[in-house]
């Protein structure tokens, strides 16, 4: 939408840069830093005191959740103003006011699924940062078969009772809320699953950190004894989750897609500085050894095709062009891809790539294997890529499963 | 947009893809093989070219549609995907991206018209060993008062053995590796002392070797400056590589659709080999090797349009991941057919024979793959 | 078996040896050549006549099958015995006498399976090389799936009616007589498989030879058109074809194993010769393209893995040790290196790699891009990759099918 | 015999994995990496030594049992299934190689007895950058009068942190890159101007960097000719490269067989996640690689006791092979165990952590690919 197109936008486009300029904190104009971001919710510290102004100022405005109804607390703009209010708070480098599995995830299927009594109990606190949620759904026994989840959720009259385990809840232990997929109905397997929230305060409700082998993680394990749960804060149809489950993966598929893994940590040096440094070059500024030459031009080409397939499925997307085959295969490509990177990071450091903790690595070489070894799970969390391939063999590809 | 084409790229690719489908079906290239045509199919051409398809990178004023790189990589494109032998790559974008870059007003002016009408074909003699390394050209072209003599060998000319005019890249000055003291020379088919070997490839499209025993070349037929053609040489290569991906990706394309097909007709044990699980994972990561190296080909074609300052690299990085691409897929169409597919009644081996070719011609994922890390400085 | 450690034996390599100095004619200890190789049967011409005179002189002895018992023209031999019969030959560097499926595939299941009269009336013109052998397995129909077969064979009371049609029968339009598998009921499918033997110039047999993406082939699709067999040309149990089937397999797939594909064209450049040859060297004689020459090193290492593979399990074989888990990967090892092997040649020798017959290019030239073709077969003929595969992971790995 | 092993060996074989089961299991790696050993484990050792491990190499009249390289690989291999930090590798094979091919009589006679009996153990001291280049050693040594005074630094010497005795490669004369002017020197732990920086390791078995600053070593702890190094450190390096790759293939087959049994309990949709067609070829392809470095490992262990001339060759197989085994094997090993092998409390990360340092231990698959060519003068 260019400017001079239409006077309202340019108007609004007016209104917003005012707004911005006047409500935006400095700081909130410089690099977000990793521990100054804000997640909200009740134990929210702010470390940065000008965070909080900032996400109060946002959410007065409903800007947080900018296309959401006002009703709800959202911004209840069009898309060509979300699209101008966007491309304001870029042209300051604005920091997100606030980051939320329940702006990113819960919020939009509420807005499709809940009840209007549901939705004003909820989403005006998403949007103001209030209650921070987390999500369970993955279970010890389901993992890639997510429908195959066990954590019972039985009738009792005036109340739900719970009873189970969860794992991979990430941030359990830091949200206040949960949504969670529970089973309604043992008789029936996807059509037995219930979609329900409850809060983590409740009685029976334990969180676990979960330490990984590149260590300490975001991710719990999250039990349930006897939580009851009102009735009222089941979402939709009573074993209809499954529905509403399907629907959330989706937006969390698409927030990987549309970052692929690690492209967020900036400032690393690129992989042929790191190269160049540990291997060394030749007098005609080569590295030094051949092998690996070859081998990194390999992942650079990967990164760039890679790069070039988000550019061009977002680009086909803004045309209203049919992109789920490309798409498809975005998350198992961003999964080797962020593997392969990491790998050979660790391989060109050499022996200063080794190192866990303590005396003679710096802290980038200390990261280099931790990066390798949580980059495993790229290919396993949020769908594994032998479940990614299923999928673009099966609706990409339509190549049927064995009759009979 | 770099990657979603125009309306009117759109018809011409849509144009293109019924075109080769009907008139350069793999049926014809059959029946071509068979009666021993090595690729020479002048009928073709002269379609090709009354579709405007000659003249889509040449300017109006000359006769030529000007409708740029994406417009031509479409047609390319489909071609590819019946493996059509013509002289579309070698002429409407080699041939004619060297005398735009490099040719005089003159030359433009003689040349152009007749290259968009379909009466000159041409070709790019670059190598003279085994391996695309255009830098070690040693092929001596010596001044001789208004005219070039030229002494020496080039190999595997593709569309050699029955191009009008040769486009051929000559050492005036400085040792073989030297990029300076290259000239590129325009010679004509019936030229004394030019003596051209029909190859027959194993593509079926064939090429020529070229011996040249004292030809003697007139400056006015220098194309571009004398010791200064590799500032001409390189682009027109990075064009021939982004053309040739355009081309492997159509012939990718093809075959991994008719690999498809027959995932989903074939049975054994009593099942579809479509509903084999390792199959199912193949078919979907070629799949995703073909995704991503259309984005590469796209961003590519784009460049040229563009004027991107980042050319070559995606030059490179086309050619290589084509190669990549055309590699797999041509073998995945084999070992996924089983026995039909290893046998000359089908169409697989079609697919591996011209895939081979295409690797190799202007550098393969190899070559590339060093000459991006050179690119980046690695 | 070190010499002395058994007089009869030691008696037997004296005669052994003496019997081959006069026998063996001069031109028979010279390297075999392609077209001096003698398959024997009704056709055979002999192109060097001395080739004719050794396998007499051999069979008579049946040395030809020195193993196999005298009743059946064989040659009786203990192991023991045996081995010092190849040890010999090997001394004076004997070509085989005869190169057959009868003996290498038919004659041990006619051992195992066959009736007495069965085998006098045909393992005696196997051993002296009078009946050149095909096998008919394949349908077009049935690849993979052997036991899909649908060539029909009929109880016309008399004799059996065969129609239906094989395909990569290997000189089936060289053969004089062929062992089939064809189905004896259509009800069953694997109980439902016979056995059967009938000569290739019975009315209805056609047998057209095949062309291949590499050029022509041994191989040929053969036609039955009511083809009428003697009822006693059919071997073992009727219906019970499925198990000779298998053992049948089995010789065959021992015999690509113990050599490899493509390791008898003996003669041609190395590796790194071809790719010094073509690509050059720098001033230190490295191969001047280092991204190859990191290619060719794991070619030649796959290579290297694969011969002491090779004969890892041959001594542990003799050694009385298990290897079925060795040998069950063999051939799919053989396929993978044998294909890498003739791609990095047509790699190497670039534009020279590229031609299919005439000006241009030197003969070894020429050969290279059809043997790479035409080792694309390695991984489908004697059973696919796949195929393969799946062996290992189900009897070696002992992974079960789905359920259910 | 070179692929079957004596019955002896076969006892060896049965008694180190006996060994390893119980005494240096997972769970007891666990318990001390969790106390924060960081490899360290003297009491292990000393059984190990009982067991007469630490004496496989050495001659009998030194106290050892000199029972061969095969042997020794028994037991490597059989360290490498539950990944025990032991010094094994460095006392028993490297240091015991390193005294036998380059030590004096009185030098044998001392330190080997001692060796055998576990009372010493040693460590290699050659790298002094991030990666393996053995040549390309630069730490000078400078005689100074029946003593030499060495300066500069080693780099993740492994069981560097607690070994008695260092074997350290100096340069005598020459510069960086010359094969010549290298020689190797014996320095106790205990040695003024030696400074030993405990590394806390990937893989939780620990390494040191040095710093010599002024060391003085007398000429008696000179281990072989000055400036005539190379031609013990080479067959040393070899060594200890078949060495490692025995232990590496333990670890690979460790935890092909945790995910072999993995692939037959787990469920997922119903069924064992090992009736999926795409795991079951992978898991085959994993055992036909196994199955292949496994002939080569058992050929180079063979070779060294024979004595044969193309342990060089067969070293740099050994070990590239082990190297892209193990890597292999350590990434499908998470992949299928899914979340829980990505958790600490599993034992996947173990295999991982370790895997990616015996591939860089004495040059990974990429160093001994370019050895192997050069190896074979290509």
């Amino acid at each position: 939408m260019a400017d001079g197109m239409d006077p309202a936008l340019d108007a609004f486009r007016a209104e917003t840069r005012a707004w911005l300029e006047e409500n935006c904190p400095p700081s909130m104009r410089t690099p977000q830093t990793e521990d100054e971001v804000v997640w909200g919710g009740r134990r929210e510290k702010f470390k940065n005191p000008e965070s909080k102004l900032w996400l109060e100022r946002m959410a007065s405005k409903g800007w947080t959740a900018p296309t959401w109804p006002k009703e709800y607390g959202g911004g209840g703009l069009s898309k060509d103003e979300n699209l101008i209010l966007q491309q304001e708070l870029k042209r300051i480098e604005a920091r997100h006011a606030l980051n939320s599995f329940g702006l990113w995830m819960l919020g939009p299927v509420l807005l499709e699924y809940a009840t209007h009594e549901q939705k004003l109990k909820f989403i005006p606190d998403i949007v103001n940062g209030k209650i921070r949620w987390c999500q369970g759904y993955s279970e010890p026994g389901a993992g890639s078969d997510l429908a195959g989840l066990q954590t019972k959720c039985e009738d009792k009259g005036d109340h739900w009772l719970i009873n189970g385990q969860k794992v991979w809840t990430s941030y359990a232990d830091e949200a206040d809320w949960i949504f969670c997929l529970v089973r309604t109905d043992t008789s029936v397997k996807h059509e037995g699953i219930s979609f329900v929230l409850f809060d983590m305060e409740s009685e029976g409700v334990e969180a676990r950190p979960i330490k990984l082998i590149s260590g300490s993680s975001p991710f719990c394990e999250t039990f349930f004894n006897d939580v009851k749960v009102p009735k009222d804060q089941l979402v939709g149809r009573l074993n209809g989750g499954w529905e509403i489950a399907k629907r959330l993966l989706q937006y969390e598929r698409s927030n990987i897609s549309a970052t692929g893994f690690g492209s967020a940590r900036s400032g690393s040096p690129e992989l042929p500085e790191i190269a160049k440094h540990y291997v060394g070059t030749t007098a005609d500024g080569k590295l030094a050894d051949a092998d690996m030459r070859s081998r990194l031009a390999d992942v650079m080409m990967a990164d760039k095709a890679f790069k070039l397939t988000i550019a061009r499925s977002a680009e086909q997307a803004k045309a209203g062009e049919e992109v789920g085959h490309t798409a498809s295969i975005i998350k198992y490509a961003a999964a080797k891809l962020n593997q392969a990177k990491t790998e050979f990071t660790v391989e060109a450091m050499g022996a200063q790539g080794l190192g866990w903790e303590g005396e003679g690595y710096s802290e980038h070489e200390l990261m280099a294997p931790k990066a390798m070894l949580r980059a495993k799970a790229n290919s396993i969390e949020g769908g594994t890529s032998e479940i990614n391939l299923n999928v673009v063999a099966k609706r990409v590809l339509g190549l049927k499963d064995h009759k009979g | 947009m770099t990657f979603v084409l125009t309306e009117e790229q759109n018809m011409l690719k849509e144009a293109a893809r019924d075109f080769t489908a009907e008139q350069l079906s793999l049926k014809y290239f059959r029946e071509k093989r068979n009666a021993g045509a090595n690729g020479k199919d002048p009928e073709s051409w002269n379609s090709m070219a009354e579709m405007g398809w000659a003249g889509v990178l040449i300017p109006e004023e000359f006769g030529g549609s000007e409708f740029g790189y994406v417009g031509l990589g479409q047609v390319l494109e489909a071609q590819g995907r019946t493996l059509a032998p013509t002289p579309l790559l070698q002429t409407a974008l080699i041939g004619v991206s060297a005398i735009v870059l490099g040719g005089s007003d003159e030359q433009k002016a003689t040349l152009l018209p007749k290259i968009a009408e379909g009466k000159i074909t041409t070709a790019l003699a670059v190598d003279e060993t085994a391996h695309h390394t255009p830098a070690n050209t040693s092929l001596k072209a010596v001044a001789t008062g208004g005219a070039f003599t030229l002494e020496g060998k080039k190999t595997f000319v593709a569309n050699g053995h029955f191009a009008d005019l040769f486009i051929l890249v000559a050492r005036t000055s400085g040792e073989p590796g030297d990029t300076n003291g290259l000239t590129l020379f325009m010679i004509p088919r019936e030229t004394d002392g030019l003596t051209v070997t029909e190859l027959n490839t194993l593509d079926y499209h064939g090429a020529a070797n070229l011996t040249l025993d004292g030809v003697v070349v007139p400056n006015a037929d220098v194309l571009g400056p004398v010791d200064g053609g590799w500032a001409i040489l390189e682009p027109v290569l990075d064009r021939a590589c982004i053309g040739l991906a355009a081309e492997m990706l159509g012939s990718s394309e093809a075959a991994f659709e008719m690999t498809h097909e027959y995932l989903q007709t074939r049975k054994q044990f009593g099942q579809l080999i479509g509903s084999f699980q390792s199959l199912q994972h193949r078919a979907a990561i070629m799949f995703s090797e073909m995704e991503q190296t259309r984005s590469c080909i796209a961003a590519a074609l784009n460049a040229l349009d563009q004027g991107s300052d980042d050319i070559s690299e995606l030059a490179s990085l086309a050619k290589a991941r084509a190669s990549k691409l055309v590699h797999l897929v041509s073998n995945e169409t084999i070992q996924m057919h089983g026995g039909i597919g290893m046998t000359d009644e089908h169409d697989s081996g079609f697919y591996i024979k011209r895939a081979r070719v295409q690797e190799a011609l202007y550098g393969g994922e190899g070559y590339h793959r060093e000459r991006y890390a050179d690119l980046l400085g690695f």
